[in-house]
């Protein structure tokens, strides 16, 4: 059975999380703006009472929370960012700041992060991330390829001017690239 | 057993089994059998041919996993031994090494079967999950944890935990282990010295190193000896159980030659 | 007017973006973990036929977007969708699924892994836990032993929403348990 127009764009806007265009959005469903327009306002009816709004912007929409949930959803961001970190997010955060190279400002890849500690680290990205500890740019060589490096503010707390500040910091960096080149070998 | 002699229809190419039960299964199922005692003693000739590729070849992927194929093989080796010799008596230890090897088969087929059906669905159709986002502006919020010296310490234990490069058997012993051919070879030459000879005293004057060693020399012996068996060359004879068995030369074979296990 | 409890987990587990345990639901919204299982079930009704699904696994729950729109979605993302497993890390990921206790939260082990496979699984182990399709936990019973379960991403690329809708789930469990019992029986 083919899923009607409005749960398709309802699962496109939830992927995106982000503000899309209705240009945009018949573009990618290959019907016509009016049929989305259509398809929008039978979205907002079937979300009426629900946990997820629509929230139209000019000509784009965004999938967001129902505004009678905000106090939740704060306090849950509250406790997001000041909970003890991990010990597991510790060491993600100490990959990121010895990968990190200031001399070309690039940063380390999440697939890199995950060979080094052996394990998927995407939801502790995503905490160093709302914390401000991280942040996430493209791979000037790739843009398909998203990047994770220290903030700026992350450096100044520790108190250090710059990343070879870092305790045994040639010495750390050899040994993970070293890793990190074992790992193209093996995948050959 | 005559159609072992001549050359095996069912062949197996190098390099194509991740492990001794893979292959194990894939002989099984080559020739239509079910999983049991008879089907393994059918199929351990051609399981002993496939080891012996691994001393011809240098595979490094063949030489880490050579010990787990020497394991089973001596289990098929008591499976064909028991089908030779029928009055060879087991043990309790080696009868549950039996019934665990077909357990284990069994299980691997049923895995084997299942891991192919999810191979067929794997990715074929996906639920995402919403691309890794955070609804709003970051707020910088630091951890006392966060000191150049914890970092430090971080660091320190993500290294020691680092994949380390997968450590090699050196070939050299993995030859020396499952030399078979030598050893057949050896035991000819002492059987054409002596008229009788014992196992015992045959595999202790082969000179075997350390206890693991030694266990896998008995083995290998064990299965030469069998193979003797096989071609007429000698006779076996086992006085009482888990006595010494006995070689004898035949009196027919009249001349003995290095013998090629793989036919 | 007070939003139903079905709708506040929806917003919550729209707003985490990744799974989310009953305990931790049933904390944050201050009910009891039997009324958030009433809930999720409320939510999977209403979540039928829509564009976005609820996936289960042991004791979580996360949002995904519904298989339906897979072509789509993959066709929009930017980080390729590996789908290549080797036929040895297959058998060792149909080993941990079908091996999965749904009712309890635990695992399987390496040595059971290694059991089947007959050959040393500690290399393809650390593949699938990189890749994210697999978890190590600790054994409730033995602090020092890991076990191995699937993950939902697992779930996220077969297409389903709990591991019992696997290919020949209970049928594959129930030979698996037959081949155990006959030996058990022999040894006797």
């Amino acid at each position: 059975m083919e899923i009607s127009l409005e749960s398709k764009i309802e699962g496109l806007l939830f992927y995106k999380g982000e503000d899309v265009s209705i240009k945009k959005l018949a573009e990618l469903l290959k019907v016509s703006e009016l049929e989305i327009e259509e398809g929008l306002k039978k979205l907002e009816t079937s979300l009426a009472g629900r946990g997820l709004v629509l929230v139209r912007k000019n000509d784009s929409v965004v999938l967001g929370i129902t505004s009678e949930l905000s106090p939740l959803i704060e306090s849950i961001r509250k406790e997001e960012v000041t909970k003890e970190l991990s010990k597991a997010t510790l060491d993600t955060l100490a990959i990121i700041l010895y990968k990190n190279d200031t001399s070309t400002s690039s940063g380390v890849s999440r697939s890199e992060i995950d060979y080094i500690r052996g394990v998927n680290s995407s939801f502790i990205l995503r905490n160093l991330l709302v914390r401000g500890l991280i942040e996430k740019i493209t791979d000037a060589k790739d843009s398909r390829r998203a990047l994770y490096r220290p903030t700026f503010e992350t450096l100044s707390f520790m108190g250090i001017t710059s990343i070879d500040q870092l305790p045994n910091y040639t010495q750390v960096r050899t040994q993970l690239q070293e890793a990190l080149n074992n790992q193209t070998e093996n995948n050959d | 057993m005559s159609e072992e002699v001549i050359s095996s229809p069912y062949s197996v190419r190098t390099g194509t089994f991740e492990g001794p039960l893979e292959l194990l299964l894939s002989l099984i199922e080559q020739r239509k059998l079910f999983v049991n005692e008879v089907s393994l003693a059918e199929v351990t000739n051609d399981y002993i041919a496939y080891i012996k590729t691994f001393s011809d070849t240098s595979s490094e992927k063949h030489i880490a996993d050579v010990s787990y194929f020497i394991l089973i093989s001596a289990t098929l080796i008591l499976i064909k031994s028991k089908s030779l010799l029928p009055n060879l008596s087991l043990t309790d230890d080696e009868t549950e090494k039996i019934t665990d090897l077909e357990t284990r088969l069994k299980l691997y087929k049923i895995i084997k079967s299942a891991s192919m059906e999810i191979g067929n669905n794997f990715g074929t159709k996906i639920i995402f999950m919403p691309n890794e986002r955070i609804w709003s502006e970051p707020i910088f919020s630091p951890d006392p944890l966060i000191t150049s010296q914890n970092i430090g310490s971080s660091i320190m234990e993500v290294i020691a935990h680092l994949p380390k490069k997968a450590e090699k058997i050196p070939e050299v012993e993995v030859k020396k282990i499952i030399n078979i051919d030598e050893i057949i070879n050896s035991l000819t030459d002492r059987i054409q010295n002596a008229m009788n000879l014992s196992f015992k005293e045959f595999t202790r004057s082969s000179g075997a190193g350390n206890q693991e060693e030694a266990k896998v020399h008995v083995i290998i012996s064990f299965l030469a000896m069998l193979e003797l068996v096989r071609e007429g060359i000698i006779d076996v004879m086992q006085n009482s159980s888990f006595g010494d068995i006995e070689i004898n030369k035949q009196q027919e074979a009249l001349e003995i030659r290095p013998l090629e296990l793989q036919n």
